[in-house]
């Protein structure tokens, strides 16, 4: 019975938060793209106005967290009371605390590598559907040698030879992402290059990388930018994999997936604290995908 | 001769959906069709042709509705039966010939499997009766081999066979009404002609009633007894066919009539060292050459149409001129001095007398570059201009293409119209100083008036600038309003060229011959004439 | 990761003899020494979640480190000596041993005891299972423990073991787990074999997922084995080894993540055993580098944290407050009148103040491989340091290759042990100078003396004294911060049985639990 | 067929230069891991003389390019090699844990393929209504919680109330039955982990062909909306599906560490972190090989079928 009356309230939020966020954007938006916004779905308003949440989240959280980052302020597993609103961890740290720091640290650095990700992953596609021919080839053999091997145990692999820091997390976990961005971009560029003004920009003796950089990827955005969401999420789920097999974000630096990890025996007594952060983590990957979702239905082109 | 009415539209109002606004396709259109009359409805793209066509059928587009008016077909308000009764109709008793057969037969199934299916579904015939028959209406349709070739896969037929076992599949369950909306523009004049044959023998033998979509008047010609006119959602002007041909009303359709009318003055004699040469140039892809052994010239302030059908090679040889394909055997010469084969070895100086403009002008302008970026670029460098200079040379450019610079110069290709794109294409190519420009089918895309302005845009240019043009096309049309002298190719090779006046009037070989008739008239009788002097039946 | 084996070199004057010798290991139980609550009754399946085990786990006894083989192999095998639930050496294959100069040692092999495979055991057997571990070309990790021995020899039914000094202490190195009795040929024992002389016979084995046993029925002891069947499974996540346990998927499971104890004993599904030994969680710092080599910036660190917060957030209340020392109160000469260093920022700064600054900056190194916890350990250290103006960043390093990068590398990080049954030991094997183990580097000669002064007095109250100081020296001079002593905590399904008395020598019953507790 | 065999030969050509290009990745990057196997085996209790034998004993003493090699010459005959560890032949330690996991990845796969193209299907068939939306919604809320969340939270809901068990533990005599009672909860886990991807790919391929002028013309011809779907575009969007299925299908094989971890499944993943933990190279290299190759064959197959569903590369003209 909980359960129904959970899911209501939830879905009952979730109409709310999407209609307001529509109305808002609809009113804010400047005028051309009104349009844009009267046409959204609800769930990619949702998506919009959740992700502005945690952004703004995560750039304000030093001024909105009651506590410090790793301060302890009292008994460990206090229940949800002020000044407590969500209770306290393990070590007695503000639950709430650690979950606006989650959200900059895991974001942020979620972040971080998908753009790293795909700054080197479209690029090198890009170019090796430009090249063509043997060097085309032969670096799209290597990557796809590369992707057959499971992603999180290379990871693993990697982070075991370089060490955990936040900057070898980001690295590693970009390169190794970087692969499918790379076979992507590749393959949209792939469509690209054959179009007649690639052709004619290359008559006119354009260097490569003008080539890549004005006239493919401006036209590659669109799928790119689709697949930078969902490969945001992957980022995400594979940071918070890392961290529950033990080779994620260093402590004290608050990150959502450590604190599933840390606090997962409790799932077992049905206690709901594990699930706030893993909470907080599939809201904004179901955010991100919502909106994802919504512009490639629009990119598509297909209407009702 | 008071013939039933089959099909009878009144006041149709179509509507279709950008965001969240309707804009009109239709805007209240009458029609009516009698049985075994066939109705050609002409107009430009844009026009609401083929939408109301499938009006015809209660059918809309995914993001069009019908909005008003009422369809009638024998007896059935089609607006207000339920969508499983116009399910039972379509197929059965209105059938449906689309543009693009290779398109529009699903490459998943084999020809007959797919003729089967309407009969099979609507309960007309069973599975067996329905192959016999598939057979038989191959037959007549006069496809090759009618006892196998329902048997093969889409892509295992050619464009023209496809059209015609199309129009079998339509005949399947024998309809009241068929729709063809531009059956043979996809096809090459020579195919053209046995389509149309075809369709319009098996029409008259089952005696159906036909809605025959096209924007070539030509063909309509052929294939009507009465035409509609069409522009923007409403009806210009319909009469009886020979009538319409003879004595249009309405300005719009005078201007239709006229448009082949220009024709560029006779140039003098072409002198001096030609700006490119072509000499005995063999290329090709793979194993396969799709050049052998092509010569030409080109001089300066002429043009040099070079015409053939789809395959001729006609492409590839502009390909070989610009580099991108370099020769097995053979040389381009440009101004009397050979060109490095590749373009990627060759100099800015001469990647920059050479500019090509495309047949579709959507690809060929990058969607996302302004198109002061897009015009600009040349100019910018192959001239090294800068700021003001750069600035002022676009406004020129766009004057140039009688485009209003201030309007247009921050505009996306996406906010231009088809003809403004491809006077994009050409101001490109004007950017970088050329002498020569080969113009890939340019006007092809393009609705007829249209055409007209680009043409004539490029004759003036051609005077202005003192341009040689290489114009590849299939469009003899064209060829004969433009062309200076005519290379005719054919399966990779040069079948014969000359001075346009020369080989237009008495063609030496005889697939000249062929094409050159096989391009129709605005006469009603041609097509009969044409099967009569070939020994088909009429 | 074992870091408890028994360093070589213990000698003491006296000849020992017997079958109980040595009152060692600390017992936290009264020491009542009542026999069990219930007679024992035979029967039954016993399966059991161990937190460890790996894919590469073998039957090679010088290659067991963690508690699933240490575990596998007290099921299987038999060693020369058993150390009991209360802490006495009582003989298994060793009928009873003696020695007359403390450097000769004679075992006396029980007649009558076979191997699984029905081959009686024989003086032979031993000798060959002994010399697995001695020798230059032996792999065993406990190869140093027969470095002073210059000969293993038959003597009729008797083993005869001559070391090149006097060792009291020789007995209780051959309880090793690693010294199991296994069949040998040719004087020499099959590492692919798990035939042994122990209450279970292997019946299949999966190295890292299972093994399964059932009772030898030709076991020489009568009271011992009482399941008909061991199930031994490796469960390494902890949340895995608790929903087995809830859903009675396993009886009985080890290391019972702290946060869940207090939940689990309000379900009462299943009885918590908290066994506190000596074991303890250390903090060394590198004695020979600044800034560890100043004692007053060690006095610093070890003011400046909360000891009863770690008990209480470490290990949810399961273990006591250490005062640096590595000797427990289980030990016979437990010093308990230590000063108590209690959380004291202004003494922390005082020290830092005599050692010339007025802020310290360090880093900890820390990975779970360390002990479960190490890394929240470190974060709340970190935490109350601040207040006494000492920055400590906590490095959370791989769990992997922890002691091969880390330990004895890193001049701060986390470590542990397990405790030893004697002072002597704990102080030799880390905390004499140049000590292999040595992990803080610390030399201190007035302690080196009074260790080898204490080795060899036979006046308890001489002897008490030397170690009280010594325990002294290392609590305020030393270099290590030890915390806590952490309870061994098992949870054990109400099907189970146990003895009043649970070893605390090592986890699971002194791995015993095996052959010594039975099904409700 | 001739093409397609020539094409088979071709791709397994270039998968086995892939296998390559992975065993000498991994075994350079086994190289570079820190400590070996010496040290691991011997853990913290290790003395500079017992790591000496031990290393003398394992042949970790010769240079990397000539271990390499001859665990390259091994492997090239046939021989997998013994576990460095255990000293079993890595085909025997790698066999029963290869079963498993093929195990679990058919059963996930069994339950997750019909159910993603079935809902594929009914999603495009009726999309943009309240089933397309709540399908996909779903879909995507389920790919968004952290796998090992979304196992605990089964294993609190189907196992403590009694229905599954939590944890997988195979004797000898385990039925195929059990199996499939006990590894219920981990294939639910994946099910719902990787359903989504498919049924949104399933979706999407299925809408862009609905473009198409040849399902206007079905449509034109009366046909109705399911028999459009089922008859016109799936054929023609077999294509993608059946690679997404592949991909899907390799991640089950390759990729499921977390969930062996938590069910106790003795896999292959769990397998191949204990092998890299203990730097035990030739079984992380066998099982790197074998999900390479797993991935290899799955890609070859999904090409072969897809190419089998294409007339037009089946039917040459």
């Amino acid at each position: 019975m909980n359960v129904i009356v959970f899911l209501a309230a939830a879905l009952a939020l979730f109409f709310v938060i999407g209609v307001a966020a529509r109305a808002a954007m609809k009113t804010l938006a400047p005028a051309a793209d009104k349009p844009t916004f009267r046409d959204m779905p609800l769930t990619a308003s949702f998506g919009i106005a959740v992700i502005l949440f945690y952004v703004l989240v995560a750039v304000f959280g030093p001024l909105l967290a009651p506590f410090g980052e790793g301060e302890v302020v009292g008994a460990q597993y206090l229940p949800w009371a002020a000044p407590h609103y969500l209770g306290t961890d393990k070590l007695g740290r503000d639950m709430l605390t650690r979950l606006i720091y989650g959200a900059r640290n895991t974001v942020g650095i979620a972040f971080a590598t998908t753009a790293l990700a795909f700054v080197v992953g479209s690029i090198l596609g890009i170019w090796a559907a430009l090249a063509g021919g043997w060097l085309d080839q032969w670096t799209s053999r290597f990557v796809d040698a590369l992707m057959a091997i499971p992603a999180l145990i290379f990871s693993l692999l990697l982070l075991t030879i370089f060490g955990t820091s936040v900057l070898t997390l980001i690295l590693v976990i970009a390169a190794v992402d970087a692969t499918r961005v790379f076979r992507l971009a590749r393959s949209v560029a792939q469509g690209i290059v054959v179009m007649d003004y690639i052709e004619a920009a290359r008559l006119r003796g354009e260097s490569n990388w003008r080539l890549i950089r004005r006239e493919i990827l401006p036209n590659a955005m669109a799928p790119l930018v689709a697949e930078f969401g969902l490969r945001f999420c992957f980022v995400f789920l594979s940071i918070s994999a890392l961290s529950f097999l033990g080779l994620g974000i260093k402590p004290p630096t608050a990150d959502w997936g450590s604190m599933v990890r840390d606090n997962a025996t409790l799932i077992t007594f049905g206690d709901i604290t594990p699930l706030l952060p893993a909470g907080a983590i599939a809201l904004l990957t179901v955010a991100v995908n919502f909106v994802v979702d919504w512009q490639l239905h629009r990119a598509s082109g297909l209407k009702e | 001769m008071e013939k039933k009415v089959l099909l009878a539209i009144k006041g149709l109002q179509i509507e279709g959906r950008s965001g969240d606004a309707w804009h009109p396709i239709v805007k209240g259109v009458d029609l009516t069709l009698h049985k075994g009359e066939v109705l050609g409805l002409i107009g430009e793209s844009g026009a609401g042709k083929s939408t109301l066509g499938l009006a015809a059928m209660g059918f809309a587009r995914d993001g069009c509705r019908i909005s008003g008016g009422t369809i009638d077909f024998d007896g059935i308000d089609l607006r207000a039966a339920s969508e499983a009764e116009r399910r039972s109709l379509r197929g059965k008793r209105i059938a449906y010939v689309a543009q693009s057969a290779a398109a529009s037969f699903n490459p998943a199934h084999r020809l007959v499997d797919q003729y089967c299916e309407a009969p099979v579904v609507h309960r007309v015939m069973a599975r067996e009766k329905a192959e016999a028959d598939a057979v038989e209406l191959y037959r007549r349709m006069r496809l090759p081999n009618p006892e196998e070739i329902g048997f093969r896969y889409p892509h295992q037929v050619s464009g023209g066979q496809l059209q015609r076992a199309m129009t079998a599949m339509a005949m399947a369950c024998r309809p009241e009404l068929i729709i063809f909306d531009e059956p043979t523009t996809a096809l090459d004049v020579t195919t053209q002609i046995e389509v149309l044959a075809a369709i319009r023998d098996i029409v008259r033998q089952f005696g159906t009633a036909a809605i025959y979509i096209t924007h070539d008047l030509a063909v309509v010609a052929q294939m009507a007894d009465r035409i509609k006119v069409l522009l923007r959602g409403s009806e210009v002007e319909e009469a009886d066919t020979r009538k319409m041909l003879a004595e249009p009303r309405e300005d719009y359709t005078k201007s239709l009539w006229a448009v082949r009318s220009f024709a560029r003055p006779e140039q003098p004699p072409a002198t001096g060292t030609p700006i490119v040469s072509v000499r005995n140039v063999t290329a090709g892809y793979g194993a396969i050459n799709v050049l052998t052994d092509v010569s030409f010239d080109i001089h300066a302030r002429r043009t040099v149409a070079v015409v053939g059908e789809s395959g001729s090679g006609k492409s590839t040889t502009a390909r070989v001129i610009t580099g991108l394909l370099p020769p097995r055997k053979g040389e381009v010469l440009f101004n009397g001095k050979p060109l490095p084969p590749g373009f990627s070895a060759r100099s800015r100086g001469e990647l920059r007398q050479c500019q090509m403009i495309y047949q579709m002008a959507d690809t060929a302008l990058n969607p996302k570059l302004r198109l002061r970026e897009l015009i600009g670029r040349p100019a910018e460098m192959y001239l090294g201009l800068k700021g003001k200079a750069l600035d002022d040379r676009i406004r020129d450019l766009l004057s140039l293409i009688e485009l209003e610079p201030d309007k247009f110069i921050d505009r996306l290709p996406g906010e231009l119209s088809g003809g403004q794109k491809q006077r994009i294409g050409i101001a490109r190519a004007l950017a970088a100083e050329p002498q020569l420009i080969i113009c890939d089918e340019v006007t092809s895309a393009l609705d007829q008036i249209v055409q007209e302005g680009i043409l004539k845009l490029l004759s003036r240019l051609q005077d202005e600038l003192n341009l040689a043009y290489m114009f590849i096309t299939h469009d003899l049309a064209t060829v004969r309003s433009i062309a200076d002298e005519v290379v005719v190719m054919q399966q990779g090779v040069v079948v014969e060229r000359g001075p346009k006046a020369v080989l237009f009037a008495a063609p030496k070989e005889e697939y000249t011959n062929l094409l050159l008739s096989s391009v129709p008239e605005m006469d009603p009788d041609w097509l009969n004439r044409l099967l009569a002097a070939r020994g088909e039946p009429a | 990761m074992s870091n408890l084996i028994l360093p070589p070199g213990i000698t003491r004057r006296g000849v020992l003899k017997g079958a109980t010798a040595m009152a060692a290991a600390g017992l936290i139980l009264p020491a009542t020494m009542q026999r069990a609550r219930a007679e024992p009754k035979k029967g039954g399946v016993f399966r059991l979640g161990i937190g460890h085990g790996s894919t590469t786990d073998t039957y090679d006894p010088g290659l067991w480190d963690q508690l699933y083989v240490q575990t596998f192999a007290a099921a299987r095998h038999n060693y020369l000596i058993e150390i009991a639930a209360d802490g006495t050496l009582v003989g298994e294959i060793a009928e009873s041993w003696e020695s007359p100069d403390g450097s000769t040692w004679i075992f006396k092999i029980r007649e009558g005891v076979s191997f699984h495979s029905g081959k009686p055991l024989t003086v032979d057997d031993v000798i060959a299972s002994l010399n697995h571990h001695r020798g230059d070309a032996s792999t065993s990790a406990v190869k140093s423990y027969f470095d002073p021995v210059t000969d293993i020899k038959a003597d009729g039914g008797n083993v005869v073991v001559t070391l090149n000094a006097p060792n009291a202490d020789f007995p209780y190195l051959m309880s090793d787990y690693h010294l199991a009795i296994m069949p040998g040929t040719d004087g020499k024992i099959d590492v692919t074999s798990p035939d042994g002389a122990g209450g279970y016979i292997v019946e299949s084995y999966e190295p890292g997922v299972q093994a399964t046993l059932n009772r030898n029925p030709n076991y020489w002891k009568s009271d011992r084995a009482h399941f008909d069947q061991l199930v031994l499974l490796t469960i390494i996540d902890p949340a895995a080894r608790l929903n087995a346990l809830m859903t009675n998927e396993v009886d009985t499971i080890d290391q019972v993540d702290p946060a869940s104890i207090g939940l689990l004993e309000s379900r009462g599904v299943a009885n918590i055993l908290s066994i506190s030994g000596n074991a303890h969680y250390t903090f060394p710092m590198d004695a020979r580098m600044a800034p560890f080599s100043d004692n007053n910036v060690r006095l610093a660190l070890k003011y400046a944290f909360d000891r009863q917060e770690l008990v209480d957030k470490i290990l949810a209340g399961h273990g006591s407050v250490s005062n640096d020392n590595p000797i427990g109160p289980a030990n016979r000469y437990f010093f308990a009148g230590l000063e108590p260093k209690s959380y004291d920022p202004d003494k922390a700064k005082f020290h830092l103040k005599e050692a010339g600054m007025d802020t310290l900056e360090v880093t900890v190194s820390a990975a779970n491989a360390a002990f479960n916890g190490a890394v929240d350990a470190a974060v709340l250290m970190s935490e109350k340091a601040a207040a006494a103006g000492i920055t400590i960043t906590v490095d959370r390093v791989p769990d992997d290759g922890y002691w091969d990068n880390i330990w004895l590398k890193k001049p701060f990080c986390a470590s542990y042990w397990g405790g030893r049954p004697t002072e002597d030991q704990m102080f030799t094997t880390a905390y004499q100078g140049g000590g292999a183990w040595n992990e803080s580097f610390w030399s201190n000669t007035r302690f080196d003396e009074l260790l080898v002064a204490a080795r060899s007095e036979l006046d308890e109250a001489k002897r008490r004294a030397m170690y009280e100081e010594m325990q002294q020296l290392v609590s305020f001079e030393g270099s290590s911060i030890i915390p806590m002593y952490n309870n061994y905590v098992m949870a054990v399904s109400k099907a189970i049985a146990t003895p009043e008395k649970i070893g605390n020598n090592w986890n699971l019953d002194g791995f015993r639990c095996v052959e010594r507790w039975w099904m409700a | 067929m001739n093409a397609i065999l020539a094409m088979i030969g071709r791709r397994l050509l270039m998968g086995l230069l892939t296998l390559f290009v992975i065993s000498v990745v991994i075994f350079g990057a086994t190289e570079l891991l820190p400590g070996d196997l010496a040290r691991e085996l011997l853990g913290q209790s290790a003395t500079e003389e017992t790591l000496a034998a031990l290393r003398e004993q394992l042949g970790l003493n010769d240079p990397a390019p000539v271990r390499y090699w001859n665990w390259l010459t091994g492997v090239l005959q046939g021989d997998l090699g013994v576990s460095m560890a255990t000293k079993k032949p890595i085909s025997e330690l790698v066999g029963t844990r290869l079963e498993n996991t093929m195990f679990l990845a058919l059963y996930a796969a069994a339950m997750s393929v019909p159910l993603s193209l079935m809902l594929g299907v009914l999603a495009a068939l009726w999309r943009n209504s309240i089933f397309d939306r709540a399908s996909n919604s779903l879909a995507l809320t389920a790919i968004s919680f952290p796998e090992f969340f979304v196992a605990y939270i089964l294993i609190l809901w189907l196992s403590q109330s009694g229905f599954f068990p939590s944890m997988v533990r195979i004797t000898p005599a385990t039925t195929f039955g059990d199996m499939l009672y006990m590894c219920f909860l981990p294939a639910l886990t994946l099910t719902l982990v990787v359903t989504a991807h498919m049924m949104r790919m399933t979706r999407a391929a299925i809408i862009n062909l609905l473009a198409s002028p040849y399902i206007e013309m079905a449509r034109l011809k009366g046909m109705a909306p399911l028999r459009v779907v089922l008859r016109h575009a799936v054929p023609n969007a077999l294509a993608p599906i059946i690679n997404v299925v592949a991909l899907n299908l390799a991640y089950l094989i390759t990729g499921v560490v977390v969930v062996e971890v938590v069910f106790v499944y003795p896999g292959l993943g769990q397998l191949m972190v204990d092998a890299v933990t203990n730097r035990d190279v030739p079984v992380v290299q066998a099982i790197a090989l074998i999900f390479a190759a797993a991935y290899v064959l799955l890609n070859l197959i999904a090409d072969v079928l897809s190419t089998i569903s294409n007339p037009r590369l089946m039917h040459q003209r």
